[in-house]
């Protein structure tokens, strides 16, 4: 165990996170780093990239109009990848929408994903949500919701329904710190204390919820401390310490499957871009809280620890960018070219088949001359 | 074969089921030792265990939100809502996240979760334990929505949800819970959802009824009878996806429509048969459309009488639509 | 006179009814500094302060549920819920506490909280960024439903809202929320709940319509008119209390109607009128009732305009209702 | 302050709860007792008899049919008057179900109290709701609800609403210890937290919801825990200690006046009867349970203490007991012959004034045959 705390022991907003590298990359004194191979951590520093490309580029495309809506999550990184890669391939995630990087890490391809932003025929699901609610059953990634804090008693429910199975799976669900002020925060993790669920919140705290910063979401002294009011134990880590996280969810995935019950994470970070491309954040915070954040960033600082670990070169940078961007223009092009989904599917999958009135209103609307439809903007 | 009443032909159903089907498993508040506070899971907790019959906390939203993960993962969970009163802490889960699930994920996660809860009044409980929320659910696409209103169909209808790929809602009129009593055969069958039933069959006019107020028509039924009225009595057994041939076929027959239930009147599932009918068989009608109905108020406590709609109520518009 | 667009309108009567009256209070998520994410509360927080323009912890349950205790201690609460896709979690405080809270409590305890929410498609939002719930309150006894489509009624109705005492869901059009523009008086005035208007007048046949909906029927009118039809428009404004006189009146005029919504079809509000109109005028009815509506499935993202009742599909019912 | 515990400070639930007297009605060593004069003393031992009185009738009535409906407070009844006791008259009270004493030492009558079970023409609330839903705007208790947690985010509206107002009210919220895992309880704590509102969560941890037990209801160490989750202050005390619950009253009321904002309270006590009159507790708990529990009766208790302030007399309590029966009697046969609200009522205050549709329901009504209507059972 490298961090966790005991059961009832209680953490403190006073008290820093807990964090394993400084902003140099360096390993600081007297904590045990977890194991990251040199592959695995390349792959990693590729992931964070990866989503700071994409973002980049699908904010430009809809400023152009070219995408009808983004979220983006600079700044946010490590979360991504701090809480996917502990997992095995078998456990489940729940995400919310500013988790990309989780879905990348499994195999989601830039095209699917691409696919989905413009809700084309090949989106996974078919163009039936916005842009940035994905959904992909084959990697276990849970469809993301919008409404806030709903997916929590879900994965709650999934961990249980793998314990009562007598399966090893975990669940995995991410959060923003302004849905623990929903209900659902509250009874799903109530009930994981008391069924003792194989389930690990990961609360990413990036101060905002759209314009409400976190103190006006809670007086208390710190989002972990509320898993004492669920008996489970709760802890603070810095969320742009990839490494820190990777640890403090290794504990957390090793209590849930020894049946040793939940773990609720709280990772401190920061939503540098607004919250979403509808949004204007100089409306509502001071612009020297982002460019204070800027110098954790936490791409910077897992490229200067690869960098301390000798596994880092402009070159590889370079090669992975290029990568990253061919790979994600091939997938721009496909998407926007590739037609809305047939008419028809607009009544499939309500029921697992059509009753008549579905029938019905389908055959009503193919009738009907074909309105303008325009996917992606 | 045996009598039951309707607790005991859905305890049956879940008892059949589970041992049939593993992926069954039932939770709720006080569902499990002590076996349901109307006992219709009396016994499962002492066969099956309590991993899959589960005491939960007292929130109805965790109950909900807790049997879609389940069922994504692939159980079949049977939720239990005490008093459908109760169910609108789950609504968010219910109405934006279950009916929702397969559709948004493309068909990915199909979230086949029944929810089993009594519902509606003649019990003395007040608007809190009286309510007939079926028109909420019938307008919220993704989900199907099952009233029964005796033993034999409760347990076929209820194996006909679980087993079904779809969320239900299954209304169970707790009026009627224990009066309601009949043959029910011991084994496995099913009543397929989506098909409604003549009760009574008449030539003059058409009574579009469910749940406990089935009954309640057939109780007016008879009165009418004696006064020389011939009603058929048409029993929807399932309200979404509705058996609307039977519906207009019988009142393509009649021309004559009275429609009763107990929720409030005012966009209540009654509206819905009337605007079908005045969409699909306006020609045939020789009457205007009569629906008896719950008042437009809360549910009431010492009126309860007055606020249900009562055999006189309905025998007085099957007359008045009869002579129109 | 000044012109604006509805959310102008909607924040000058709550800067109006809060210098006039100190019990007016606002509460919700981001409606404070931020003024809101559609702008609709911008210049209160710096004009009332944090004690009458309140930013909310993330949990509409709260919202509500602290609405109504203020307006029990005699506060005139006007919360906004951010979409009203989200207003679920709040369901239950809307649906069994406040619209029963005078009733239950034989008359002692009014809680006149004003519920402002913007609801409905056409901004590209899926499904919870689009819904249109209004079926769910109006059939919910104790509220009083309210959806305006211009600024000038969404003035003078949210004003006779506040100042009711009757609690009231006040569903913005959001699709119209900047397009729809026109002359707003400066000063007080009011428009009473309860009265519909008729903004087409026509003879051949009548189209009952509502917020947003009023846009894309006028549309549909004249490329009717254009074909050589005649419509009727009502716009209904207010949902309940119904203005069941002048749709009626109409009707009997007429004798041939089209009922248009965004919802869902299935126990739509339009169920409500169909019936109404079969139960009180159907020897006027010279053709079947025909409702365009939203199709049964969730709201979807791409095809969102196959979805949404286009003034084609309108054109298209009236033209077919109008030679029937 | 008597008992306060300090923000933060963590209460545990292997902690014994505060306590002031013993089962002897001793004032225990080293602990302040808050002051409670003869006259008042007296007057809150009449009104735990009262309560224990009435519930006993109610009991037999409803067993012999004659009321529809009960639910009895048997060994809570310090809670009611704990809690009460410290307010002003002009501070509000969010009951739920199982505090009558509350109404009672507000000046609710017996009469009052009995026309509410009966739903006659008399009742309060107009024979609208079922029997223990009371309502009595004329003292500040607030319409009783059946959804459980409903009224704690109300309260905490109320209590905000009273310091927006610059009044000094406070509200008072009563709970069980299932109202605990609601999505309310959470969503109210947390505004009241965030608002510094002057609201007294009390929630009776009587060890049971029908027939769930406390440990089914969540996984934390204690009820009172769960203020940490909030930044208030939770303290646990002896729920059948009524020196002991007005000394962590006073306390909370003294802070919510002063503007420190909110406390939780659990005060520890048992449900000795069944949930309600249609519960039968024998199918699920050990009958030893209410055994040991009858030992720390919160009545005998009070009864010692006042002995040992010589202010109890064997005739003291015949009194009592004699007024307390005449007067159930009168009211009791008065009820019953006070026939049902007028069926016209059945339509008013749905809104302030009638609106057509309901004007037309109602003359309808009125034009059938009177429909049988027996109120009272
Ligand atoms: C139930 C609900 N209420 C309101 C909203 C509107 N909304 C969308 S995101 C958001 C803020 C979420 O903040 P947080 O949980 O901190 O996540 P973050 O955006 O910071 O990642 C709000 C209020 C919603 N989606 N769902
Ligand atoms: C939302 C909701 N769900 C379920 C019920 C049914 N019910 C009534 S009381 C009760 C148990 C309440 O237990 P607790 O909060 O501990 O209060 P107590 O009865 O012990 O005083 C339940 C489940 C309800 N009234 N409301
Ligand atoms: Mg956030
Ligand atoms: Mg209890």
């Amino acid at each position: 165990m490298h961090a966790m705390l005991a059961k009832g022991q209680e953490p403190r907003s006073e008290e820093a996170p807990f964090s394993i590298l400084d902003d140099d990359g360096n390993v600081r004194g007297g904590v045990q780093a977890p194991e990251v191979s040199d592959e695995k951590a390349i792959a990693l520093y590729r992931g964070l990239l990866q989503v700071r490309l994409v973002d980049d580029r699908m904010m430009k495309l809809q400023r152009q109009g070219r995408l009808g809506f983004y979220m983006l999550s600079m700044g946010e990184e490590a979360t991504h990848f701090g809480g996917a890669y502990p997992l095995r391939a078998s456990d489940w995630i729940f995400p919310s929408y500013r988790e990309p990087g989780a879905f990348f890490w499994r195999g989601y391809s830039i095209k699917d994903y691409t696919n989905q932003l413009f809700g084309n025929a090949e989106d996974p699901v078919k163009g039936r949500q916005m842009p940035v609610h994905h959904s992909a059953k084959w990697i276990n990634m849970v469809s993301i919701s919008s409404p806030v804090g709903t997916q929590i008693p879900q994965a709650v429910g999934m961990a249980w329904a793998a314990k009562i199975s007598k399966k090893e799976d975990v669940a995995l669900v991410y959060f923003g710190e302004g849905a623990t002020s929903t209900g659902q925060f509250h009874v799903g993790m109530n009930f994981a204390g008391v069924y003792q669920a194989p389930v690990v919140f990961f609360c990413r705290n990036n101060g905002w919820a759209i314009s409400t910063s976190g103190d006006r979401q809670t007086a208390s002294s710190s989002f972990a401390i509320k898993a004492l009011a669920y008996g489970m134990p709760g802890i603070r880590v810095d969320g742009n310490d990839l490494l820190a996280i990777i640890a403090v969810m290794e504990d957390a995935v090793e209590r849930a499957r020894k049946g040793l019950g939940p773990t609720l994470i709280e990772a401190v970070t920061y939503r540098r871009g607004g919250h979403s491309s509808s949004d204007d954040p100089s409306q509502y915070r001071d612009p020297a809280e982002v460019v204070r954040w800027e110098a954790h960033d936490p791409i910077e600082r897992w490229r200067r620890y690869l960098e301390q670990r000798k596994l880092w070169s402009e070159a590889l940078h370079e090669k992975f960018t290029k990568e990253i961007t061919d790979e994600l223009m091939v997938a721009l092009k496909h998407a926007e070219t590739v037609g809305a989904p047939p008419v028809e599917s607009l009544f499939d999958d309500v029921f697992a088949e059509l009753p008549p009135h579905l029938l019905e209103q389908r055959a009503e609307l193919l009738a009907m001359p074909r309105a303008k439809s325009g996917h992606g903007s | 074969m045996p009598v039951m009443n309707i607790i005991q032909a859905v305890n049956d159903a879940l008892k059949l089921e589970m041992r049939r089907d593993a992926r069954v498993v039932v939770l709720g508040e006080d569902v499990g030792k002590f076996g349901g506070v109307f006992r219709a899971t009396s016994g499962l907790f002492e066969e099956f265990g309590k991993d899959r019959v589960m005491d939960t906390p007292l929130a109805e939203a965790g109950i909900i939100g807790a049997a879609i993960g389940m069922a994504l993962y692939g159980l079949r969970p049977v939720p239990e809502i005490q008093f459908a009163d109760f169910i609108y802490p789950a609504y968010d889960q219910i109405v934006n996240e279950l009916a929702k699930f397969r559709y948004r994920s493309g068909g990915q996660y199909p979230a086949p979760v029944v929810i089993r809860t009594p519902y509606g009044g003649g019990i003395r409980g007040g608007h809190y334990h009286s309510q007939s929320p079926e028109a909420y659910f019938v307008h919220t696409p993704g989900l199907k929505v099952v009233v029964p209103s005796n033993p034999y169909d409760a347990k076929g209808l209820l194996l006909s949800a679980i087993r079904g790929e779809d969320p239900v809602i299954f209304l169970e009129p707790k009026r009627v819970y224990r009066a309601a009593r009949g043959e029910v055969p011991e084994g496995d069958y099913t009543v397929p959802l989506g098909e409604a039933k003549i009760v009574r069959s008449g030539s003059q006019l058409t009574v579009l009824t469910y749940g406990a107020m089935t009954h309640t028509c057939l109780e007016a039924a008879k009165q009418s009878e004696a006064a020389g009225f011939d009603p058929e009595i048409v029993e929807l057994r399932t309200l979404l996806p509705l058996d609307a041939e039977t519906v207009l076929q019988s009142v393509r027959k009649t021309g004559r429509v009275v429609i009763a239930h107990e929720a409030p009147k005012t966009c209540g599932y009654g509206a819905e048969l009337a605007a079908l009918i005045a969409e699909r068989a306006l020609l045939s009608l020789e009457a205007p459309i009569n629906r008896v109905a719950g008042f437009d108020t809360p549910f009431p406590y010492t009126l309860e009488n007055e606020y249900l709609p009562s055999p006189d109520r309905v025998a007085a518009a099957i007359k008045q639509t009869a002579t129109f």
